[in-house]
């Protein structure tokens, strides 16, 4: 047996695959299709102070081995999700990680505030949404704006506090140290890519918003080559997603660097890949001997010096 | 498991590999898709879909969302009526019997069929007929007496009007005139309601079908419930990806508040 | 019979259709397998000053949708190649471009004016290339660093000059007006984004190079986003490229803005990708009454103030 | 077409849709697969190879490359010979007769027939053995004596040994003694060598096989052919993806000098 447990930034898993923001709901929505007690840590739908209406239709489209998104961050705002929606996430006894989004610093101090003694086992900062005008990844581009975004919210909270970086800049080294200095606890890599398509026959963008988020296996390699990069920068634990749709993808990200993966498009593939790619971890580390799955973490680079 | 933790109107969806037992080809580019599936022949209700893995690998990353078209709950036989449109139904297409097909259903909030029995309308443009059989078939056996319209461009695609004949009377339009009316089943459906009075009008079809039914229920004062597409990636609720406008102005999910809504429930843009 | 020329900077292509730098070797790897002469116009494997060994193998691994390639601009010099490849590439009678790399500003400017009077059609700036360490993507990530080689390049030819950008940017628009300010005359858009594949039973990267550059179908979203953006900020020319494996695909850069586009891991896929490609596109023209390709260029922008 | 445009030795292949005529299961993950390729089969010669589609729409998206392993020129045959590796060869062990397969060939520089005939070893590990089967009948037809060695782990891997007895001596090696001399192929190949003299070796395996072939052949002083192995993206030697080290440091191109080199030409690193 291995353990296959992760403690991170003060949060503790049973193992290392959360569900990534956006794409799992409040986890009720699978209750009936796999036990979500399974999974080793919840993150929520993107919430903002106030309720938010969301893009036009078309939100979503298909294209090589993803997909785009523009949702824009619908959500009925952390007062409803709080009160409606968290119960039902809480139990099923998992850590539950809150995603939240804002227009300003301000926006962000107040959700951070306004998640103390809710339950949830941190927060999780999207300096990174490629799908919103204001605030969202223009927050997340330049060093020193995610810096006192970051170093203002953890003035305000105790609990801990996860970045999720966008793969969209020239370094994204540069946004993990500043972002590090400035006193967050861990990493999320990576958000979407901005993507595109255009319908020929109508001549015009398939989705409403033009530009989409693109995630799914195609962003693979971003994804790990983004984790890769910054573990070895930064010395804080990263959460790795993008692309992640089997066991050895997650464990691509955890010899990357990371701690923890995230599961993310992969369940419109298949509802069920959560729980396959925690079954196919454990079975990788039994076939090849390993007691600790954190003895993975990084092992494509450690004792490399970065080289192969 | 089957946790509702609390939030109502949650559907119990669950991932199934079904066996293909047979597809046939209906007409060019239509098709009658049979699976295996008795869980999902048990748990489905009419206006009920399922998401379709149509590919292999990551070819055709997305499921396609399909209706429930018939059950046959003491075979463990679920129908899929199909037409092809694109790359996933073109793999769909394909299949034959033996072959195993992943999906996840039933899914989504379907028609009306718990009420006082009736007289009732039921209109389906092109392959939008698809969920009216299951619909239909139910509701007869609540002793619902039904009017069937079908509407196509020409007779090809009015699809298996024998079965629906088994549940109502079945009347039909073609733009071409080849079989039935000469028209629009908008027309027909005018015509119909110039004609006689109905409880309640169900439909499903294209996006200018389901804004004159609308329009219609609106005229007559009778109740319609439509069924609404929209590109999907969960189809469960999780991703708030395929969404439509409520009345309200706020965003409602198809998958999830849908995808049949009543007429005065949603607003119909391009 | 639609006219599908496309003019721009001084060059004339019969079709829009020409191939990616790095994927179609000199041409005559192809010439048995399809008539190359039916091509729009070639671009040639990024050549240098020197001799270059590039990197070690493997060099190549599939990822969804697509491939990395760590290439490392092995090729034999511009010398060697003005001699024994480019007359053979000529001879097919279509517009030869050459794709030119370098360390510094000054080995651009070289190779800029080594290539007068050789029969080529015009030049293309690699400031962009993921896979050498030093001169290639670094250079061409600092605005003002690649207005500086643009600049010297521009002033030491008479040949016109296109620039081929990256994507690994925070925003690509800026770069594109600080080379479109510096005399460029046309943009290639785009080239590899950064990725890796962890092979997890050797628990190290897949490359040698450890990074490589992303293409293919996969990347095709991001591509096509990056010729809206531009092709509306700035007024150049733009090559569209990137997952391009189908006429479909074609439409959908030259409607984002592109006028001509390339083609390059497709061929791996299907080695007649590209006159497939030029035959869709003229069948879509036929059936939609098209009269003129260049029409369509823009057409998902164009009157719509960027928007849908 | 078929313009040289002034490069010497450069191939003339050619892309094809092939009929799969039939698939055999040899043993467990091994394939023996038949296609309908007449141009193909007129144009190949030993030790060159195709690239295959291996997978549907973008899944797979690289060719997969494999030797020729045998041609019936009169029907218009050929045959590949495979192993079950990953992704792709498991898509292409599901074909089955009368599937249409995507193919570009024949590739690459293969092995030196020409010469005047002589007494050959032929060594193939593994699924190594493939080319030389279409190797064996054509040195046998040019009148070569041969000793054909096949070595695997145990008697499951010696596939088709009875087609090359056609040619040549056939003797194996298998690690765990199931069939022939317990031992490696190169165990096998030292003793042979130790016993016998040849004018040539022509080998095919994994890379330290081939080393191991290298440095017998430098011991013995018997000239050497090798085929290697590595990633391929175009195959036709315009990606410059598929690189070994030549004997004086420059990378050479896996698919077009090779895959066929001599031992002397190139240098095994890891
Ligand atoms: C609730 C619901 C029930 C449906 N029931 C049926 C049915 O019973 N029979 C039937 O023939 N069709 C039905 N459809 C439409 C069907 O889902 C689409 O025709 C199908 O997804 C097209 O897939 P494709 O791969 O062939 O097309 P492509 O254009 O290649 O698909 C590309 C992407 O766009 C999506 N997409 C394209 N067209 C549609 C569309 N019209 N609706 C939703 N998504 C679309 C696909 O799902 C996929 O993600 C239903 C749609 C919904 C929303
Ligand atoms: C010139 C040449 C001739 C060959 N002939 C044969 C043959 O006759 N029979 C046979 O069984 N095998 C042969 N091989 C090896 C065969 O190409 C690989 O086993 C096959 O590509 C593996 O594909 P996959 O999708 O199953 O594996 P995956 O690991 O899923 O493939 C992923 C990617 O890596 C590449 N790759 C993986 N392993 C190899 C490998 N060993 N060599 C080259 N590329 C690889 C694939 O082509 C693909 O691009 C030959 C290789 C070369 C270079
Ligand atoms: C439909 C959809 C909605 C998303 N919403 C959010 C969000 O609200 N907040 C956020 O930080 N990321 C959001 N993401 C990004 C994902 O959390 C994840 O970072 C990205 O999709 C890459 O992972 P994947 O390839 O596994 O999907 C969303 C992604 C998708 C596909
Ligand atoms: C094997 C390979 C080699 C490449 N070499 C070069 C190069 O030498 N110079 C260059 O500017 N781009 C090079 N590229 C990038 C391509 O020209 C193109 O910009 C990129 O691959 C995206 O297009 P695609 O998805 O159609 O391949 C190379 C790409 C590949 C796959
Ligand atoms: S498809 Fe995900 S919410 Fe409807
Ligand atoms: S595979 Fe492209 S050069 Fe060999």
């Amino acid at each position: 047996m291995t353990d296959l447990t992760v403690h991170f930034a003060g949060i503790t898993m049973k193992n290392p695959v959360m569900s990534a923001s956006g794409t799992f709901g409040s986890g009720v929505e699978y209750a009936s299709v796999f036990d979500v007690s399974r999974m080793g840590a919840l993150v929520t739908k993107g919430l903002t102070k106030e309720p938010t209406a969301g893009n036009k239709p078309p939100r979503i489209c298909e294209t090589p081995a993803g997909l785009l998104n523009a949702v824009g961050l619908q959500n009925p705002g952390v007062e409803v999700f709080i009160r409606e929606l968290l119960p039902g996430m809480l139990e099923f006894g998992v850590p539950v990680i809150a995603n939240i989004a804002g227009r300003t610093k301000d926006d962000f101090v107040f959700m951070a505030e306004r998640f103390s003694n809710t339950g949830v086992a941190g927060l999780e900062l999207n300096i990174s949404c490629p799908n919103v005008k204001t605030g969202g990844m223009a927050l997340g581009t330049v060093p020193d704006v995610a810096a006192g975004v970051v170093k203002a919210v953890v003035q305000g909270t105790d609990l801990p506090v996860i970045v999720k970086l966008t793969p969209n800049v020239t370094d994204i080294r540069e946004l993990a140290a500043a972002v590090a200095d400035a006193g967050a606890d861990a990493l999320s890599l990576i958000n979407t890519l901005v993507g595109m398509v255009i319908d020929v026959d109508e001549r015009k963008p398939v989705l409403d918003n033009c530009v989409g988020g693109l995630s799914g296996p195609a962003i693979r390699p971003v994804g790990v080559r983004a984790v890769w990069e910054v573990s070895q920068a930064v010395d804080l634990p990263v959460i790795g997603m993008g692309g992640i749709a089997n066991g050895t993808d997650a464990l691509e990200y955890i010899m990357a660097g990371a701690s923890a993966v995230a599961v993310g498009s992969a369940f419109f593939h298949d509802p069920l890949a959560a729980v396959k790619i925690i079954d196919q971890i454990d079975e990788y580390c039994t076939e090849q001997g390993v007691d600790k799955l954190q003895d993975l973490v990084g092992a494509a680079w450690k004792g490399n010096n970065g080289r192969r | 498991m089957n946790k509702n933790n609390g939030v109502e109107n949650v559907k119990s969806p669950g991932e199934f590999t079904c066996r293909v037992s047979e597809q046939l080809s209906l007409a060019p580019d239509y098709y009658l898709l049979s699976l295996e599936a008795p869980e999902l022949a048990r748990a489905a209700s009419p206006g009920e879909f399922a998401m379709l893995r149509c590919g292999e690998g990551y070819d055709n990353f997305l499921r396609r969302p399909m209706s429930i078209h018939q059950v046959d709950r003491s075979k463990g036989q679920v129908d899929i009526l199909y037409q092809v449109r694109g790359k996933g139904t073109n793999w769909l297409s394909k299949r034959a019997s033996g072959d195993l097909l992943p999906l996840l259903g039933p899914l989504g909030h379907g028609y009306t069929c718990s009420g006082p029995a009736g007289k009732g309308l039921l209109i389906g443009a092109g392959v939008g007929v698809a969920p009216l059989l299951f619909l239909a078939s139910e509701l007869a056996a609540r002793q619902w007496k039904l009017v069937i319209l079908m509407g196509a461009r020409s007779k090809a695609g009015i699809l298996r009007p024998d079965a629906y004949m088994e549940y109502g009377e079945v009347k039909t339009a073609t733009e071409d005139g080849s079989v039935g009316m000469q028209g629009t089943i908008l027309d027909l459906a005018a015509n119909e309601l110039e004609n006689s009075t109905f409880d309640m009008i169900f439909s499903c079809g294209s996006l200018p079908v389901l804004r004159g039914v609308q329009e219609l229920s609106r005229q007559k004062g009778i109740p319609a419930e439509l069924s609404l597409d929209e590109r999907m990636a969960c189809g469960v609720g999780a991703c708030v990806g395929c969404v439509c406008q409520g009345a309200d102005g706020s965003y409602l999910k198809v998958c999830q508040d849908g995808p049949v809504f009543s007429a005065g429930e949603v607003i119909l843009n391009d």
